[in-house]
């Protein structure tokens, strides 16, 4: 009986979100989804830390990583382009 | 007036002492610039001759810069084509010499380790 | 309290409160944010020669914040500090001077340079000088980085100012995007190293070095990324962009904050890695100041905008202190008697180095204000027009070119003999470069100064003038006493470099 | 081994960074690659401070059974923390930095591949 400890199937399973969405970030042509992929990426990231024991840096990293990075780069690509290589 | 001066390896370096030196060069070529004639014609002489040709203004002879060291350029091409190649101004290239020199010193670093 | 006490502290803080009230002032009036800046700046000017006389004086100045005295390190729970320290020597306490006259002589310039808009022009200006100013003071790594941030980002944006130019925003671009590289870099090596030791602190951290493999992978990370950032070739591209892009002063001021990095690479080498520090490492450096000469000075040949040929020469420059350090670096591991002789060359050649090129940058601003023209080709005659230019630009010219009695020469012959020890060769190619930064130069007089009255134009305005003046004042002061310069500014420096202990002694207390 | 996990993570995302970054032509995607790397080296700092068994640095939401006196060798080390969240919020203005000086280049340039935003050069 192999004994399945919770934090050790949860750093795997973070793990293997976080890179896949980072890959699909860099990946897709499309800007908008890209971002969209990179903000999951710094939730989970943000879960990441909270599982490490640092509560106020998961906090930090939810507000200003996932909601503002994206409020950011969500309006720059909507007063750029939203196709990668379209211009 | 006590000369200072800056001890190197191989002597001493005073710029003072050149200034002076410079002085009195300055001060002797003086001299014989005064010794020289003063009934130098001016006018129809002093102009330059282009087998007849009319000389251009003085604003269509400048030298522009890029024209300044038109030779040295031409001779060294090969160079320069390759130095205008390294510089693309492309932001992908700057991050790549920047990850590519990090690269090199690491494997030196440790190749001189195994070595 | 007794205000000499806390000199360090206030020297960064002063500029910091009054960056983030220009903007405030601004909406007063004009005259009085202008007012208010210089007084600022004077007064740190101040400070900072005071602090820098007690380092000459005394020794290493220590200030902790947040501990019941500024000089306890270690707090007396712990065996290590803990605390954010400033730690002041020699070499800190020569490059704080370096950026804060230079800093000084930038916002005289700036006063009539600047017009519109000048409010968040000034708060960026003396964010810039506290990021310099925190680089050198500080005693702590993650401080470091933080400094070097906060002087990358403001530099980024007094880059991209005259936003109407579209290329100014690419540099600026071009500029954050490699600075934040070369940071997130030393953010990792930082990681590693506080994961290997526990400390923060440069002092404690020289003190533990054991020299294993992950000292070793994070002297790769911060010896590259602030080689990156102190613009050593084949890393230099981004420099030409900023510096050339840039308005007015901030090129010369933009000296210093690469300056500022060159300070962090000899404070990594000399004092955290001292001899435990990989043999390759001297020869990097020297490899990277040839590739520096050479590429610099053969680049600025062929440019034809005023501040991008400037820009190269910089880059030039810069080879000459790095190879000057790289061969003081050789001599400082294997003990050889040319060290300081190589040292002295290298520190000394970096102080000429800000202002020779810092002035040639100020002459060209100010030929770009009077004639609204950068291209060298469309430029000329503008000797008739601007004398006072002409005749600094010449001193300017002669300083950076080498040309004996200038400074330029005095510590360049002090490299060209240091160097000879090591290898003929190195010293050979250095005073060929020399002759052909002459060269260099000349293009630029030739193409701008002399020749017939191409373009209409006036003079620079008086705040303009004084400070090129000032710096050619001090030019031709250091061109004709380099001994008493080097003996009561660059030997403090030299000898804070060589002597580690005494840094790490500062900080850790009785034993090294 | 399992504990490895998270340094493998970070070498993952530094290097799916660096390649957007070395690779990618557009500006706004080489953002996101800066973005990631920095992900990357800001998990790198908060797994160094990790310890097995630890608890949070939050001095008064310890758990009942610990007493203040056997702190030192249980709590997950706080300064990395505070490294980190200083890091976060650099990272974030430099992104808005960067990515206001890209929309000024688009309006400039009427474009932002990086092949085409390249005015100096040589």
């Amino acid at each position: 009986m192999i004994e399945i400890n919770l934090f050790e199937v949860l750093i795997v399973v973070l793990s293997v979100f976080m890179i896949a969405s980072a890959v699909i970030a860099v990946w897709f042509k499309d800007l908008l989804a890209s971002v969209i992929s990179l903000a999951a990426m710094s939730l989970v990231l943000s879960l990441y830390f909270y599982i490490l024991h640092a509560p106020d840096v998961a906090i930090a990293e939810a507000g200003v990583g996932a909601a503002l990075t994206t409020a950011i780069l969500i309006i720059t690509i909507r007063a750029t382009y939203r196709m990668e290589g379209e211009k | 007036m006590i000369l200072m001066m800056l001890k190197t390896i191989g002597g001493f370096w005073d710029p003072l002492i050149l200034v002076l030196a410079a002085i009195v060069v300055a001060i002797i070529a003086y001299i014989i610039r005064a010794a020289g004639r003063r009934n130098h014609k001016t006018g129809e002489q002093a102009k330059p001759f282009f087998s007849g040709v009319a000389e251009p203004s003085k604003e269509a002879m400048h030298v522009r810069a890029s024209n300044l060291y038109w030779g040295f350029t031409e001779a060294l091409k090969g160079y320069y084509t390759s130095m205008k190649k390294m510089h693309s101004g492309m932001l992908n290239d700057y991050i790549g010499w920047f990850v590519g020199i990090a690269a090199l010193i690491f494997v030196v670093l440790f190749v001189m380790e195994v070595l | 309290m007794n205000i000499m006490d806390h000199l360090p502290a206030l020297v960064i803080a002063i500029p910091l409160l009054t960056a983030f009230l220009t903007p405030l002032i601004d909406r007063v009036s004009r005259k009085a944010r202008n007012a208010v800046v210089f007084i600022a700046l004077a007064l740190t000017f101040i400070l900072a020669i005071l602090l820098v006389q007690d380092v000459f004086d005394n020794g290493i100045q220590i200030y902790v914040m947040g501990a019941s005295s500024t000089t306890q390190t270690i707090p007396t729970q712990a065996a290590v500090p803990i605390r954010i320290v400033l730690e002041i020597d020699g070499l800190s306490a020569f490059m704080v001077l370096i950026s804060v006259l230079i800093s000084l002589l930038g916002l005289i310039y700036s006063f009539s340079d600047i017009k519109e808009r000048g409010g968040r022009f000034y708060t960026l200006f003396l964010l810039m000088l506290v990021g310099m100013l925190g680089m050198e003071l500080t005693g702590d790594l993650f401080n470091l980085f933080v400094f070097l941030e906060v002087t990358s980002i403001a530099a980024a944006a007094l880059i991209a100012y005259e936003f109407r130019r579209g290329s100014t925003s690419e540099a600026a671009l071009k500029y954050i995007i490699i600075s934040s590289i070369g940071a997130l870099f030393v953010l990792f090596s930082i990681g590693l190293l506080y994961g290997e030791y526990d400390l923060l602190n440069m002092a404690a951290i020289a003190q533990a070095m054991q020299s294993t493999h992950i000292d070793k992978i994070a002297l790769v990370l911060l010896f590259s990324a602030f080689a990156l950032k102190a613009g050593a070739a084949p890393m230099h591209m981004w420099l030409p962009d900023a510096y050339g892009e840039a308005p007015g002063a901030i090129s010369m001021v933009l000296i210093p904050t690469t300056a500022a990095s060159m300070y962090a690479l000899f404070r990594v080498c000399f004092t955290i890695y001292n001899e435990s520090l990989h043999a390759i490492i001297p020869a990097v450096i020297i490899i990277f100041g040839l590739l520096s000469i050479f590429i610099g000075v053969t680049m600025a040949l062929v440019q034809d905008d005023i501040k991008r040929l400037i820009s190269f020469a910089a880059v030039a420059e810069v080879g000459y202190i790095l190879l000057a350090m790289g061969v003081g670096l050789y001599g400082f591991l294997n003990s050889e008697e040319y060290t300081v002789t190589a040292l002295r060359g290298g520190m000394f050649h970096l102080f000429n180095d800000v202002l020779d090129i810092g002035l040639l940058f100020l002459v060209a601003g100010g030929v770009i204000y009077a004639t609204g023209e950068r291209s060298l080709n469309k430029l000329g005659g503008l000797a008739h027009s601007m004398k006072y230019t002409s005749v600094l630009f010449l001193v300017g010219l002669a300083a950076a070119a080498g040309l004996p009695p200038m400074n330029g020469f005095a510590s360049k012959i002090i490299i060209y003999e240091s160097v000879y020890k090591v290898s003929p060769i190195l010293s050979i190619i250095a005073i060929l470069a020399s002759i052909m930064m002459l060269a260099v130069f000349i293009k630029i007089f030739q193409a701008v100064f002399t020749g017939p009255k191409l373009t209409e134009c006036r003079e620079v305005p008086k705040p303009m003038l004084a400070s090129m003046i000032a710096l050619a004042a001090l030019i031709i002061f250091f061109g004709l006493f380099p001994d008493m310069v080097i003996e009561h500014l660059v030997d403090p420096a030299v000898n804070a470099l060589m002597n580690y202990g005494a840094y790490i002694q500062a900080v850790m207390g009785v034993g090294t | 081994m399992i504990y490895n996990i998270p340094f493998f993570t970070v070498v993952a995302l530094i290097a799916i960074g660096m390649y957007a970054m070395l690779f990618k032509r557009n500006l706004i995607k080489m953002a996101i690659g800066l973005t990631i790397v920095e992900s990357g080296v800001n998990l790198f700092l908060i797994t160094l401070g990790y310890r097995k068994g630890g608890f949070a640095p939050i001095f008064t939401d310890l758990p009942p059974d610990v007493s203040p006196a056997d702190i030192p060798g249980k709590m997950v080390l706080p300064v990395p923390q505070a490294l980190t969240l200083t890091s976060i919020v650099i990272g974030v203005a430099v992104l808005a930095l960067i990515l206001s000086l890209a929309i000024n280049i688009y309006r400039h340039y009427g474009t932002l591949e990086s092949e085409k935003v390249r005015r100096l050069r040589e």
